[in-house]
Formats: C-alpha cells, sequence, structure tokens
C-alpha cells in the first residue's frame, strides 16, 4: 500500500519540447497516425462538434415547445428535428463519447502501456466513425428520417424518408464501436506491464472492460436488426412487416437487445470516470474497489436480461413482462453498489471542489435523480402509466445527462494532461453550476408533466402542459449558456492557459506519472506499478500549482 | 518489456513497437480475432433469431417452402466448405512449417472451394429467381417464366433486385434455362422452364427415396394464390429468411475469400515462416467460422422434416 | 377543451384517479416516490455533510480509513434487494388486475389509424369517440391498420399499443362520469400530437340511450353529415384527403362528375355507379397513378351507409 | 490445457503444430458426419429430427473449433469467448421465443378474424 507508483524523478522528464503533439507536425501526421492520443484527440473534437449539432436540435425541440401550438417549425420538421437530436447525441456523442475519446487517450497510459493492441484498427475505427457520421448526418440533406432514434416499425418502413441512410450511419458507427471494445479489451489482456495486475487497474478501466463487453456483444444484434430493417425498407421482405406475415414486435425485441445495453455502454464509462474523480479530490483511497470493480461487470452482463422492460405495452406477453421486469431490478442493486461506495470514499477525506470534482458530484445527484426514477419505470403497473410519457423522457435525460457531466468532468479533469494547459477555475465552477441548475429546471419539471399524462414526441400539446413547457425550455437555455461558457474558457485556456504541471490534482494512477503532455511513445521506461489509489507518495507544490512526489522519506 | 528495449536491434520487422515480444503480438492478435469472431456469432444470431421465432410459430411454412430448396446442391456445399477448412488449416500448419510452396498452393486450393461454394450458390439462386421464389412482397411463384437472370451471382445482388425491375425477354432467358438445368441440378428437376408449368408449380422432389419428399403439385392462382397454397401462408417468411441467412453468410464467404486472397499474396512474398505467420492464422480462424456457419444453416434450411 | 372535465383536482405528481386500478396504481407510485425521496435525501444530505465536514483545509489531511468492508457491502446490497423485491411483487400484482379482464366485460374494438381512433361497439356501430356506462367493465379489443400506437387515458392508468396485424387487449372499468382524454401514445407521424379523441364516461343509465341515439345517425342525419362521419370513423380520410391534395389514393374533392384516367389508360366518369363499385371492388378500376392497395369493403358497408358517402363525396366541390 | 506439455516448448513463438494425420481425420469424421446428417431426414422421428441435426452440427463445430480452430491448445480464453458469445446468442433467442410464443395467439386471433 505503501509503496508509490513510480519511484520518483524517472517518470517526470520536461517534454515540453518533445510530446504527442509535437513529435511531428501537418495534417498528415494527424490523418494518419496511429497514436492513440492523437486518436484520442481527433474523436474529442468530432464528438465535441457533434454535441455541438445535438445541442442546436435539442434547442429547436425546447423553442418549438414555448407555445402548445407551432412556434418555430413545421410538425413535419419537429418530428426531424427531435429524431435527429436523440441520434445525434445517442450514435454520435454519448456511446463513443468517454470510450472512444478520453478512453483513447488515457487508457493505454493508465496501464503502463505504449498503445492500444492495434493501433491501425484504431485509426480504421476513427475513420469509420467519420463516415458513418456523415451518412447519419446525410439524411437531413436527402430526405430527413422522422422515426425518431428508435426506428420502430412498420413506421420507420413505411415512412417516405432517408431512413435507410440513417440506419446505415448506425450500421456504420456500431462497427467503429465495436472495434474500439476489442481494442480496449485485447489491450488491458495482452499489454499489462508487470506488476499491473487486474486488480491494481484504476477503476476506469474496469469501466472501460466492462463496457467493451457490451459493444462486442450487443452491437453486432444492432447491425443485423438495421441490416434487416433498411433492406425491409427497399425490398419489403417482410420479417417485420405484418402485411407479409412479419412481426413488428420482434423488430423491438431486436432494437432492445442492443439499445437497452447501450444505456451502459453509456453510463459504464462515466461511472468509472467518477470512481477516478471521487477518490482523487478526496485524496482517499477509494473504498470498496472489488465490489466497484465487480459492480461493473455486472452492470454490463446483467444489461443484456432487461431489454424487454421497454416493451411492457406494446404486446410482449405478461410472462415476459414479469420476467424483465424482475431482471430489472437487479441492475439497480451494482448502481446502488457504486454510489454508497463513492460516499464512503469521500468519508474523512480532504475534498477540494475544484471543477472535475463539481461535475462529480452533480454526477452523483443527477444519477440519483436518474436511477431512483427508474424504479418507477422498471416496475409494472407504474410503468404502464408513465410509458412513452414525459417521465420517460426525463428519466433518461437524468441518466444520459448524467453521462454528459461524466464526460465534461472527465475534460476537465484530463485536460491539462492532453493539452498541457490549465484553465480557468472560476470560470469552470460557474459554469459547471449553470449546467446543473439549467439541468434541472429543464428534466425535473418533465417529471411532472410526464407523470400527468404528457406523452412524449407530441408537436402539439394542451394548455394545461404550456407552464411546465416553458419552465423546461427556460432550463435548456440556462444549460446552453453554460456550455458555452465551457467552450470559451477551454478555446482560450488553449492558447492563454497557465502551463499544466504533469500532475495538478494529486492523482496517482499511471497518466500523473508522465508529463502533461505525455511524450510520443507514453513512457521512456515501463514503469512498475503500485497501487494507483495511493496518494501519499505525492505532495502540493505551490509553485508549480501541482503535485511533486514526496522526498522518500519525508513524513505526511 | 524492459529487457527488450535494451536490445532494441533485436526487434524483428514484423513486431510492432509497442509488444515486446512476438508471442504478446500473436496472442494479441489471436484474442482479438476471437473476439471480433464472437461479434459475428452474434450479427449472425439475430438471423437465428428471426429464423427460430418464425419456425416455432409456422412450421408448416418451412416444411412446405424447403421443398424448393436443393438439398443435392447444399450438401455438395457443405462438403466443398468441409474440404476448404481442412486445407486451411493444413495451410496454418504448412506456414508453422516454413513450407512456402505447399502453404501457397493451399491457399489457392482454399480460395478455389470459395469460387465453388459462390458457384453453386449463384445456380440456386438463379433457379429462385426465375422461379419467383423471392423474399417478401416480391414472392410470385408463378413468376418463372422468363425473368431476367440475375446479372452477377453475389448474394446480395440477387436479393436485392426487386422483380419489378427485369425485364421480361421470353425469348432470351429460353435460351439460357436448360443449359443452367443441365449443368447445374443433375439430381433433382427444378420446375422452372416448360411453358405447361405456367400456372403450375411443381416443387422439385429433394434427393433419395420418393417417399420423402413426394412432389407437390400445386396449382396456383393468379389472384389468390394464397388459398392454394394448401392453406400454408405467408411462405414468403422463408424466403426472406432463406435469402438474408444465406446472403449475408456469401458475403462473409467474398469476405473470406479477399483474405484469404490477401494471404496468398504476401506468402508467395515469402512473409510467412516459422516465426511469423499470424495473418494465416487468423485468415484460418475467420474463414474456420464461415464454415461453422453454414454447418448450421444447412440443416435448418436445406433439411427440414 | 378542458383536460378534466370530470374532475380538475388531481395532486402536484399525478392526473385525476377516474379508474378502479387507479388508487391501487398510485399507492405504487407514491410508495415507491417516497421511498425514493428517502434514499435521495439520504445520499445527497450525506454528500453535502462531507463535502461540509470533510473539505480541503490547510493543516488537515485525509484520514486513512479502511478500504472495504465486506459486511457494510452486503448491507447496502441487501436492503436495496429487498425493497426493489416488494416493489416488483407489488407491481406485478397490480399489473395482473390491469391485465385480466373481468369475465362480464363489455368489448368495444378498438382501431388506431393515422391519425384518429375509432371505436366499434357491440352493436357495430361505429365511432370516432369511446363511450363507455360508468361502473361497467370495458374490454378493449386493440388493433391498427397501419403503424404502431398507443391507447392511453392518464385518468384511468391505462395504455396499451395497437399494433397491426395482431389485436392487443386491454380493460378498464371508469369510476367517475364524465369526459377524459384518449392521447396516442405511440409516436406515429406527422398528426401524433394531434391524435387525441374522447373517452366520455356516462351516468348510469345514459349509456344505453346514447349508443342508440347514435346508431341511428343515418336515419338522423342529413346523407351528407352522415357521409362525413363514415368518412372519418371507417378509414377513408387515411387514404383520401378532401382538400385537393394526393395521398394514397386520390382526394375526393372536387372529383364528382368529372372524368379520371385509369391505370390501363381508359377514362371514366366518377359517377355514383362508379363509387359504388369502387368500395365494393375496389381493384377493378384503379386511377392511374395509384396503387392497387385498397381493401374491398364488401360487407362491411351497409347500402344506406354507402349511400351516405357518395352524398358527402358530391358535396365536397 | 490438457494438451502435451511437449509441444508447447517446441517453439516460443511457434504455436502448436497440429499433424497432418489428426486434420486429415477430423476432415473425415466432418465428411461423414455430414453424410449422416442428410441421412438422418429419412428415419422419422418427429420434433426429434430437428434436435439430431442440430446436435450432429454442434458436434461438427465442436470438431472445427477445437482442431481446425486451435482451440485444444490455444489459452482457455479464447474457448471461453466462444462458448460465452454462444451463452448471449442463447440468452437472445431464448427470452425472444419466450415471449413469441407466448403472444402468438394474439396474431392468430386477429388472423381468424380477418382472414
Amino acid at each position: 500500500m505503501s509503496t508509490t507508483g513510480v519511484h520518483p524523478g524517472s517518470a517526470l522528464p520536461d517534454s515540453r519540447e518533445s510530446n504527442y503533439l509535437t513529435h511531428k507536425s501537418g495534417l498528415g501526421s494527424w490523418m494518419m497516425t496511429l497514436d492513440h492520443k492523437r486518436i484520442g484527440v481527433m474523436y474529442l473534437i468530432s464528438i465535441l462538434v457533434a454535441f455541438l449539432l445535438g445541442g442546436i436540435f435539442a434547442m429547436l425541440v425546447r423553442t418549438e415547445h414555448l407555445t402548445p401550438k407551432e412556434t418555430i417549425m413545421s410538425a413535419d420538421t419537429y418530428n426531424q428535428v427531435f429524431t435527429l437530436h436523440g441520434a445525434v447525441m445517442i450514435f454520435l456523442v454519448i456511446i463513443p463519447g468517454i470510450p472512444a475519446a478520453m478512453g483513447n487517450f488515457v487508457l493505454p497510459i493508465m496501464l503502463g502501456a505504449k498503445d492500444v493492441a492495434f493501433p491501425r484498427l484504431n485509426l480504421c475505427s476513427y475513420y469509420l466513425y467519420v463516415v458513418g457520421t456523415v451518412m447519419a448526418l446525410a439524411s437531413i440533406a436527402l430526405g430527413a428520417v422522422d422515426t425518431g432514434w428508435t426506428f420502430y416499425t412498420p413506421y420507420s418502413t413505411t415512412t417516405n424518408t432517408a431512413v435507410i441512410w440513417m440506419v446505415m450511419g448506425a450500421f456504420v458507427l456500431g462497427f467503429s464501436s465495436i472495434f474500439t471494445g476489442l481494442n480496449f479489451i485485447v489491450t488491458i489482456h495482452r499489454l499489462r506491464p508487470p506488476g499491473m495486475t487486474w486488480f491494481r487497474m484504476p477503476l476506469f478501466l474496469w469501466a472501460l472492460y466492462a463496457t467493451a463487453i457490451i459493444q462486442l456483444l450487443a452491437t453486432p444484434v444492432l447491425g443485423i436488426t438495421v441490416v434487416l430493417l433498411a433492406v425491409e425498407k427497399a425490398f419489403h421482405i417482410g420479417i417485420f412487416d405484418p402485411q407479409l406475415g412479419g412481426d413488428p414486435v420482434l423488430f423491438q425485441h431486436f432494437f432492445w437487445f442492443y439499445s437497452h445495453p447501450a444505456v451502459y455502454i453509456m453510463i459504464l464509462p462515466a461511472m468509472g470516470v467518477i470512481s477516478e474523480l471521487i477518490s482523487v479530490f478526496s485524496h482517499k483511497h477509494i473504498f470498496g474497489y472489488k465490489f466497484i470493480a465487480y459492480s461493473s461487470v455486472a452492470i454490463a452482463i446483467l444489461g443484456f436480461l432487461v431489454w424487454g422492460h421497454h416493451m411492457f405495452t406494446s404486446g410482449q406477453s405478461s410472462l415476459a413482462n414479469m420476467i424483465f421486469s424482475a431482471l430489472t431490478f437487479s441492475v439497480s442493486i451494482p448502481s446502488a453498489i457504486k454510489v454508497f461506495n463513492w460516499l464512503a470514499t469521500m468519508f474523512k477525506g480532504s475534498i477540494s471542489l475544484e471543477t472535475p470534482m463539481c461535475y462529480a458530484l452533480s454526477f452523483i445527484f443527477i444519477f440519483g435523480i436518474g436511477g431512483l426514477t427508474g424504479l418507477f419505470l422498471g416496475t409494472l403497473a407504474t410503468d404502464i402509466h408513465l410509458h412513452d410519457t414525459y417521465f420517460v423522457v426525463a428519466h433518461f435525460h437524468y441518466v444520459m445527462f448524467g453521462t454528459m457531466i461524466a464526460f465534461v468532468g472527465a475534460l476537465h479533469y484530463w485536460w491539462p494532461k492532453m493539452t498541457g494547459r490549465m484553465y480557468s477555475e472560476f470560470w469552470g465552477r460557474i459554469a459547471c453550476a449553470l449546467i446543473f441548475l439549467g439541468m434541472n429546471i429543464t428534466f425535473f419539471t418533465q417529471f411532472v408533466m410526464g407523470s400527468h399524462g404528457m406523452p412524449r414526441r407530441y408537436f402539439n400539446y394542451i394548455e394545461q402542459f404550456a407552464s411546465y413547457h416553458q419552465l423546461s425550455t427556460v432550463g435548456a437555455f440556462i444549460q446552453g449558456i453554460g456550455f458555452i461558457v465551457v467552450a470559451i474558457y477551454l478555446a482560450h485556456s488553449l492558447f492563454r492557459g497557465r502551463r499544466a504541471p504533469a500532475n495538478p490534482w494529486g492523482g496517482n494512477s499511471l497518466e500523473w506519472h508522465c508529463s502533461s503532455p505525455p511524450p510520443h511513445d507514453n513512457f521512456a521506461v515501463t514503469p512498475t506499478v503500485g497501487d494507483c489509489y495511493d496518494y501519499s507518495g505525492w505532495q502540493y507544490d505551490a509553485q508549480i500549482g501541482g503535485y511533486i512526489p514526496r522526498p522518500v522519506g519525508a513524513e505526511h | 518489456m524492459n529487457q527488450h528495449e535494451a536490445h532494441g536491434s533485436e526487434h524483428p520487422s514484423f513486431l510492432a513497437h509497442h509488444f515486446a515480444t512476438p508471442r504478446q503480438q500473436f496472442e494479441a492478435g489471436k484474442l482479438g480475432m476471437w473476439l471480433f469472431l464472437s461479434t459475428e456469432i452474434l450479427l449472425f444470431s439475430g438471423l437465428f433469431c428471426a429464423y427460430a421465432v418464425y419456425r416455432a410459430n409456422h412450421p408448416e411454412i418451412f416444411v412446405y417452402a424447403h421443398h424448393f430448396l436443393d438439398s443435392t446442391l447444399g450438401a455438395i456445399n457443405t462438403v466443398v466448405l468441409i474440404c476448404s477448412s481442412f486445407t486451411m488449416a493444413w495451410a496454418v500448419r504448412s506456414a508453422q512449417l516454413g513450407q512456402k510452396k505447399r502453404l501457397c498452393v493451399l491457399l489457392a486450393f482454399t480460395i478455389l472451394c470459395g469460387f465453388g461454394f459462390m458457384g453453386i450458390k449463384f445456380i440456386e439462386y438463379r433457379h429462385k429467381w426465375h422461379a419467383g421464389l423471392l423474399p417478401g412482397k416480391h414472392y410470385n411463384p408463378q413468376a418463372h417464366e422468363g425473368d431476367h437472370a440475375p446479372v452477377s451471382g453475389h448474394a446480395d445482388e440477387a436479393e436485392h433486385q426487386p422483380t419489378t425491375t427485369a425485364a421480361r425477354h421470353p425469348v432470351e432467358s429460353a435460351a439460357v434455362e436448360p443449359e443452367h438445368q443441365a449443368a447445374t441440378t443433375p439430381a433433382s428437376t427444378p420446375a422452372s422452364s416448360t411453358a405447361s408449368e405456367e400456372h403450375t408449380l411443381q416443387v422439385p422432389p429433394t434427393i433419395g427415396p420418393a417417399g420423402l419428399a413426394a412432389p407437390v403439385t400445386t396449382t396456383a392462382d393468379v389472384h389468390a394464390e394464397e388459398s392454394t397454397d394448401e392453406k400454408v401462408k405467408n411462405v414468403q417468411i422463408f424466403f426472406s429468411i432463406y435469402f438474408a441467412m444465406t446472403g449475408l453468410h456469401g458475403l462473409h464467404v467474398l469476405a473470406g475469400m479477399s483474405v484469404i486472397g490477401w494471404v496468398l499474396w504476401r506468402s508467395m512474398r515469402g512473409e510467412f515462416g516459422p516465426l511469423y505467420y499470424t495473418p494465416v492464422d487468423l485468415a484460418g480462424l475467420y474463414w474456420h467460422l464461415v464454415d461453422l456457419i453454414w454447418i448450421y444453416l444447412f440443416p435448418l434450411l436445406y433439411l427440414i422434416h | 377543451m378542458n383536460y378534466w372535465l370530470a374532475q380538475t383536482q388531481g395532486d402536484f405528481w399525478l392526473p385525476p384517479q377516474a379508474s378502479t386500478v387507479s388508487a391501487e396504481v398510485d399507492w405504487l407510485f407514491y410508495f415507491i416516490y417516497w421511498l425514493s425521496v428517502f434514499f435521495f435525501v439520504l445520499i445527497v444530505g450525506v454528500m453535502m455533510y462531507f463535502i461540509f465536514r470533510y473539505r480541503r483545509q490547510p493543516g488537515r489531511r485525509a484520514e486513512h480509513t479502511s478500504h472495504h468492508n465486506t459486511l457494510l457491502e452486503l448491507t447496502w446490497s441487501g436492503i436495496p434487494l429487498l425493497l426493489v423485491g416488494f416493489i416488483f411483487y407489488t407491481g406485478f400484482k397490480s399489473f395482473m388486475h390491469m391485465t385480466v379482464a373481468p369475465a362480464d366485460a363489455a368489448e368495444i374494438k378498438v382501431e388506431g389509424q393515422k391519425w384518429s381512433w375509432s371505436f366499434t361497439y357491440p352493436n357495430g356501430y361505429v365511432d370516432k369517440d369511446l363511450h363507455v356506462p360508468v361502473d361497467a367493465s370495458i374490454r378493449l379489443l386493440l388493433s391498427s391498420s397501419d403503424v404502431i400506437h398507443s391507447f392511453y387515458v392518464p385518468a384511468f392508468r391505462v395504455k396499451k399499443d395497437a399494433v397491426p396485424g395482431r389485436y392487443n387487449k386491454a380493460w378498464f372499468r371508469a369510476t367517475q362520469p364524465g369526459e377524459y382524454l384518449i392521447f396516442c401514445a405511440e409516436y406515429c407521424g406527422t398528426q401524433h400530437s394531434d391524435m387525441i379523441s374522447k373517452c366520455v364516461v356516462h351516468p348510469p343509465g345514459e349509456y344505453e340511450k346514447w349508443l342508440q341515439d347514435a346508431s341511428d345517425f343515418l336515419s338522423k342525419m342529413p346523407p351528407a353529415e352522415a357521409g362525413e362521419k363514415l368518412y372519418t370513423t371507417r378509414g377513408c380520410r387515411q387514404c383520401h384527403s378532401v382538400d385537393g391534395t394526393a395521398g394514397q389514393g386520390p382526394s375526393f374533392k372536387g372529383i364528382f362528375d368529372h372524368p379520371v384516367a385509369l391505370a390501363d389508360g381508359s377514362q371514366v366518369v366518377v359517377d355514383e355507379n362508379y363509387i359504388r363499385e369502387s368500395i365494393l371492388e375496389p381493384n377493378k378500376k384503379v386511377v392511374g397513378g395509384y396503387q392497387a392497395i385498397m381493401p374491398t369493403y364488401k360487407g362491411r358497408l351497409k347500402d344506406e351507409e354507402i349511400g351516405a358517402i357518395i352524398e358527402y363525396i358530391k358535396s365536397l366541390k | 490445457m490438457s494438451s502435451p506439455a511437449v509441444e508447447h516448448h517446441h517453439s516460443e513463438d511457434q504455436g502448436h503444430v497440429v499433424s497432418l494425420g489428426l486434420l486429415a481425420g477430423v476432415w473425415l469424421a466432418l465428411l461423414v458426419l455430414t453424410v449422416v446428417t442428410v441421412g438422418a431426414i429419412y428415419v422419422n422421428l418427429g420434433k426429434l429430427n430437428l434436435w439430431l441435426a442440430m446436435i450432429i452440427a454442434t458436434i461438427k463445430a465442436l470438431l472445427v473449433a477445437v482442431y481446425f480452430m486451435h482451440l485444444r491448445w490455444d489459452r482457455p480464453f479464447n474457448a471461453y469467448i466462444l462458448v460465452g458469445s454462444l451463452i448471449f446468442v442463447l440468452l437472445f433467442i431464448g427470452f425472444v421465443m419466450m415471449d413469441t410464443a407466448a403472444y402468438l395467439p394474439e396474431i392468430d386471433f386477429k388472423d381468424t378474424l380477418h382472414p
């Protein structure tokens, strides 16, 4: 326990002149790079662009709801915009967000490896992401998509819009996701340096490992589902079409076999990030390491058994309803375990509220609501009333937005490492508060109108819900301002930010042992690994504004 | 890793910089391929699921419709794939032992088997195309007379060309028909060419004793085909599943052939030997999986009782 | 339209209770609600307390505490497990009450279509609104003629998808006379949000009267008006517009007495005979540019009804 | 695994070399089993025919996986991946079949009303 990760000195060379950013220059050196850090950065930029798009669509949706009837767009446009918002946010932002951008950047470093196992596959997966994105977004120009991101048949097979482009985009994006997951699993299995045992891995890696299991096993089913949907739409083969003897409910089974586990593709990496943040900023060893690690894997496995809870009113049999409802509750236990362990980690810690920690605490608050409202929806009797209402919308936004909160938290946490620059703590906290406040105003009102029976995906709504909708829209604008603030001060920090020290937060996982930004091949000397949650080897140095290894023999 | 870096000069050319030993690289590649195979299995699972659901709920469709498939051709294809798997496994052994020439011959033979498989598949698809035994909306058992044969034998193209786009040219197809019959279906007599069958669909008997598949002759009425198909409704579902399953499998065969072709090219350049044969091994794993899936497809689609 | 004409109370979270299962569902809702509030306050309260109590201060370090405690972990896994077990069981029990209709329930067929509902009463009468007597069990047989819709009455806590190609079942027993809104809860396209009908719960004795009156509409209404009613309730509206826009089928506007070109190239003048023929044998003379997809109404529309529809089409100049 | 240890330190980087005789034996076994599969449909076992075909197919699949795909000499984890993915396939198909079989009456009911 008392050994620090790396013996001091060796790991902190000054790499200002030569790091992964300056290693080679020119556009070509980025486009063809095999460096996981550069690929991670390219993913990050693409995902942020997609997030901007998805956010604009969200703002359009909320603005439309300022009045009960048409405000700024027609019903058909509205249907296309909410479809795009959902599809962009899910397929382009949240699913790849933490694993592909953050995971790619830090996973090999945290592990002590020089790269992921298959760098070429990694680059290929990035370009698949780009191609998939282009295909999905091309649908806007080619007639838009108005099916909702769930593509339910027979609506999706009969509507006269560019569904094929969108679903084939999702197919390609699926393979991007599969290759990322495959790379991570192989990297974790085969590239651990000596001393990095399974139970010395940071919990973020456990979370990514569990995520990768889902990516590998669930995503192919989405692939075959969307291919069948595209073939069905183009050639009317009728597997999902009742007029040709098919079964539309079967489509829902296929779709949710992926799309429910996909929820855990989104939330598990977020939980992994939070485990890191809570421990580092409480300056205290994580509590219940093994339980948190196992709970990630448990969520990944159990997440496969609960998809039917999206179909309680669809005509699914009562038998299946019962089984899926019961299994659904089993997922709540590992989630609860994580939350309790985070709290226990904070107990008697030394908690500092730097920006990433503000996001981590917001996550616990928001995920608390998101998780607990899941109980209403897993329960058969109450779900019948709440299904397909704004209650569901609010529930999954509390969970999915929790992921975004964790993503932004992770971005702030690793920003100094990625860019070598510090950002403004003051504006960081202001923006976090704005996003947190706006988020809760937006979605808490939606719980209330949902439980009163306001169905989702409604263009017009009845007068009684007007005040809720308006409040919700105000919240959305507050969030929007929060994100704009983030964009401004992060962009500012790129050019004017203070040089980042190697270890600004006092973390002890391996990425803090190499310089900021990291050198081209991560570690000149393969590190020996200790306990990544033992912070006793570091002390704060006010001069460099970060942590330096505690001199040997010094008391703490 | 440390040790290895001390002797950087010993890093063989095939060893990527982030691996310490060839063994580590080999095992990483192998693990990666196995993981990829698991995604392939899950990809096919959707189709097996659709198959299982419809077969369990409507067995009569499957019993009725499978008579349209030629189980002799299916069996031949099974044998072809098994032989190719054998030569592929043998090729891996040759690579391990550094027998370059034998490796190249075996890989070439494996690709040849792939061509054979696809050729037979093409014949089967063309027959179904002519007989109107197409998925979903295009299922129209009377349309056998005179439709164009698909331009290419690729699985997806045959599946993807709606009948409506094919112009009818009886004269041309009449010239094509007998040739393909004679060449391809020795053991069975698919009902496709004679004019007298305009409104009569004779189900081709499967191989073996007549007792098994007594030819069911149905008089199909243009306006109410369903009522005459011995009350078997939704037969098109079977063909949707058949084309989806064999089509996707065919695509995988093509992909496997391309990969083996690439490996063959590298083998001819002498890149592989006892120290480095990972690509041969991985291509082999992929090819065996394609074989494995066919092992299940064959009895499920062709041999229904 | 007033949302809850019958009963405007309801509380902060839930709409008024107007069916027999409402109270049961609401009880469970509030049970989960207060349980969630308790755990949420506990988690966030503890979190806030820790943030304050253990905030980073000069000279104070994090104290070393144990890194794991299996008993604690099992406790906070076990207690939630018991609680969710109870929630599941209660939820399933209520769900079965909501699913299994009593044997004496009267049956009404519900057909969803883009974008309206039609309700077929036991005597064969079809209406666009749902009328039921108070305190009587009603079983709904739901289906759809195009895409998936979902029948949802918030005040009854009842929701069930109407899926094409099959019948789904739902039932309820209304306890308060009044009018309630029926939403479509499954996204179904352009006018999804306007697919709203009424459920009228009649006080004792009035339902029968209403049904008799309404079923008699052919003789009571002017023919064109009756035709319009049939046009909306019997599925014509899905494909044939009355404003001149082409749908799956030709628009009815201004079609009467005008010649149309058929798919085979010939021409026909739209008169009484052609309309009658098109309703009974729709695919015999299909207007050019449209597909022969209309189902026959032979046996589904009475002669007087066809007459009313013809009158309605005549009126669309 | 059960493989003879001798084979392993044959060469650190070479992996296991399967003898040609074994490969040919597996090949022959697969061919024989194919004939058995085809032959089995002439025996009328009712529903068991399907299971028989599946059992034979599984034996063939095992032969391919264990010998052609080297699983016998491989790290056990690779075999776990194969088995694990098959378990998920079974879960998927099993749950969906359970549900579709249970709601089948609703579809058939509609069919009888609107043939």
